[in-house]
């Protein structure tokens, strides 16, 4: 299915979004992300299941003034 | 001398030097550097994921007992400023959040209402909020009744060195305002930070001056002992300058 | 980071800050000030005996490790400079000598030539002679030539607190000279002392500044922060100004 | 040299000094400083006629070729400074309004935010808005967006004396903003006027330095002279520093 | 106001700019900015004869009525110094020589003391002296003695454009000699003469920010006008500076 | 009958907004009025009488930078 | 006899220069003595006997910048 | 003859100062001549011989701050 994700169309498995996280050989740690404009807590990844045009923002912090 | 405590809204501070995590060479120079100069508060940006490059965390390179302070640089209006706020504490960074909106890409100067309006929103979410902002009194005071914790007025345009050409302005706030006052931005030497603290700012913000140094470490160590040098000679109160000279031998000959 | 060490004639310094007797309060203050800022050597002048108020021994206040620097001061000509010095070591005091040659008593500024004709005559006796003057790079070449151990060019009156009045003139020494360069006189603040090391001078000597501050200790200490602060920004290489800003965050915006 | 103008909305001027009526020991001065410095636009204020002491008209003592420039002090928000604005306007005075907001009675620092406010009400009726405010680019830019026909951007505090202490914040202005840039306000000498006009300035506003001088007729001419001096130097193009000397004599020896 | 005359031993000046002739592009703008700026006193240098190319004559494009100030450039020591003047006394020029006596070649700093001992020569034999020296109040006074008609302290090295960097020696000659004060060498913008001349300086000679701008002729004027409305602002008296502001319009609010 | 001048109240006999003014000794030029919170022309002064409660401005020009 | 201390005339009993010294309640260390414009060593002061009209100068330290 | 004129040597004949000073084709307004070491006036160059070894400079203004 396709799902939207930092901005770019991606082509993924249905899986949940910490599997998701997972395949595009993240670590959760440091991590944020909003599912469809929402900030979602990490401990509810697991039970979060990708959608179809789902939309996904994965953000993590760098190095800054 | 009783201990000298810095309060910024439920946060206590023994060190009065800030630093950033901003164009190290290095991310490992982060903690040497923090080691060596002792700062108790450091700030992050937060970016999209870089799927390219795998970037590590820049979490890591920052001892747990440094208080992290994101800032939301990228934000070109008050809506992005609060919208990474909001996914910074998300993230479990705490409540502190530095508010940076910039909309001139030359000068980097922070637009002042843009960031009062953020000020506003995020203290009423229950954020500590520092803003960063050109010095100016009555915006200074607006940020007071928004429920700002500090203000960070610019010393000169982000990491110019340029030091502290806004000098007149900040001694107003300084004078003026009952929340901290930390000179954030422009700082390029430890003389210029010491002079900031000299004249009564409660602590200076400092990234790019330590990390561009030639050894970001040594320099991070200097930075920490010129603002302690500052403070110090604030708090034994210096004596006013004097026209003319006043004799520190005894005036008379020496045989007379 | 290799020890730094300041050598002048046969002498070695590890702390670049130097300080004086002058106008404490209480004389009690000064091992309390040198303790707190590890200065390693302090001036002291001579006099005749007082037999009217029986003055204690200033010498008695100054801890054993700490090195003497005896001055000139109350000489009005190049004589009586090079008749206190021959006095000052027949005391016990060492060879080192600061020459102070003073005709003007509104600022107190020395004799530039007299002091060159003192030191050429000290020299050659053997004393470590570091000249006080204007600072005069002509002057500061033929100080060298005469066998100075270092030039101590002021940068403001003496106990003016004005600060670094002639610092290009000082920066041409600093790069021109062989010898160190101490800045001495006219430092009114940490801030001050630490730009003259930034800018590369060896050594700061404060006097007025320290003793005359509400807190002379606590002041003391800052100074030698200030100082240290200066030498290792000096030797860890600050990055030059730049007219306009550069990013310390990504410039990107937020999510792009 | 073809003939170097200023226009300011639909107004020219030829003389970059502009004037105020404060603070004259005389009303009789002030048409004296005009004929002395040639200055084509000068400021008034405007309020209750005071019955107690039959005070005369101001605009009695300025010559009919001089422009007036009504400001708005006294306004406390953006309401007041609109409302004065259009009263002023209707005493037959132009279009042209300088629009003060102070709210800090110790500094006199204007309110950036609502002299924003109060720009855009009275540009859209139709006045020639000269806003007077802290040196802010972004608020500069939204100014000029809201029309304002010029940006009147502070040295000082009002009557410090203290010359450009915003100098780097106003070099900003004059190097982004595409209307004029009037320095006002805080300028003590005719070197700092003049100083003003050499970075770019379009023209400057004095008026405690001219009316509190002991010779404001004098006083005024000299002002007049060092704004058209620094004018020239702007456009005659000054070479930039150098560190080290450049010869203005040959090099060689008198003989070789 | 009476006619503000400067009378520099037999001589006598209306206008307090001097000019030198160094580094013009072309000689045929000596004259014209000479007519724009009215300067009645310019520097010349001595030198061999080129017989390979056929200089021009230099005096040729100094119009009679302005008086020649020959300089001793190129003198390495006093010996030297004394034969230049005498030469230059020889082709008739006059008595005037501005002594000049460099050795270093980086900085061209003056030699103070050759300078003094080429003064005391030349005064004995009836020239009238103007020696360029580094600002040293002990010095100047040795130079009145020794019979000078002026003190010439350097603000910066020649030709740096630096400015006053030496303001606060100067500012001491200025308050402690009876002869007059003539800032020369380093000033490179009409501000900075008009500030030697707010302060108090007698005149200032400007060459290198005149003739190496990009239009002599008009930066000739600028300056000019700077000077005189430097000099006019001191005879005129300028206020002090105040630390809070003092309002220029009425403090009251617009309806109280 | 009374009337609020520049914030005080006033005793005046029903008059002319213009022979008001000159009753206070001022001279029209380089004053302006606001009338009950409007500004009024001063060629319209001579047609607007004073009613009881009127409220006056009355303005003049002074030295300010 | 008639001595010269300090730019002072003053009248001593035969003495040498230490017992001088200690006469005018002074301890030596630290003082620096010219005896007749010579400056005199602290170990031959026992060995120095006042004439009349020498010329003592007493010097001590004091503070200085 | 051989003489020195502006440390170089030259050949030149037997001449008056100021004939040879016209042989360089120099004005003699504005140049300053040292004759072996002495400053000679202008009125005189014409009564002086140059003679073998003669030492000569000839000096002019030029630019200078």
């Amino acid at each position: 299915m396709k799902i939207n994700v930092n901005g770019k169309a991606e082509e993924t498995a249905p899986c949940s979004l910490l599997d998701f996280i997972h395949q595009k050989g993240l670590s959760p740690e440091g991590i944020v992300v909003e599912h469809n404009h929402n900030i979602v807590k990490r401990k509810t990844w697991q039970d979060i299941q990708l959608q179809e045009n789902d939309n996904l923002e994965l953000l993590s912090f760098v190095g800054g003034g | 001398m009783v201990e000298d405590k810095l309060s910024i809204g439920n946060y206590t501070f023994t060190n009065r030097l800030f630093t950033g995590t901003g164009k190290f060479a290095s991310k490992s120079l982060i903690p040497e550097m923090l080691n060596a100069c002792g700062s108790q508060m450091i700030t992050v940006a937060l970016r999209r994921v870089d799927f390219a490059s795998k970037t590590e965390n820049i979490l890591d390179y920052i001892p747990k007992e440094v208080t992290l302070l994101p800032n939301t640089s990228g934000a070109r209006n008050e809506h992005e400023a609060v919208r990474i706020a909001r996914i910074a504490r998300e993230a479990g960074c705490g409540d502190l959040i530095k508010i940076e909106v910039i909309t001139d890409m030359k000068y980097l100067l922070p637009d002042n209402h843009a960031t009062l309006l953020a000020t506003e929103i995020l203290a009423k979410e229950g954020f500590t909020v520092l803003p960063y902002v050109s010095p100016d009194l009555p915006l200074a005071r607006r940020l007071e009744e928004a429920g700002a914790a500090a203000v960070m007025p610019l010393g000169a345009p982000i990491g110019s060195n340029r030091g502290l050409e806004t000098k007149a302005m900040i001694e107003i706030l300084i004078e003026n305002c009952q929340i901290p006052i930390i000179v954030d931005a422009g700082i390029g030497k430890p003389s210029q930070a010491s002079a900031a603290m000299e004249m009564g700012a409660d602590a200076v913000l400092v990234n790019t001056a330590i990390s561009s140094a030639e050894d970001p470490v040594t320099m991070g160590r200097a930075f920490s002992l010129a603002v302690e040098a500052g403070r110090m000679a604030y708090l034994a109160k210096m004596r006013e300058e004097t026209k003319t000279a006043v004799a520190s031998s005894p005036l008379t000959g020496f045989l007379s």
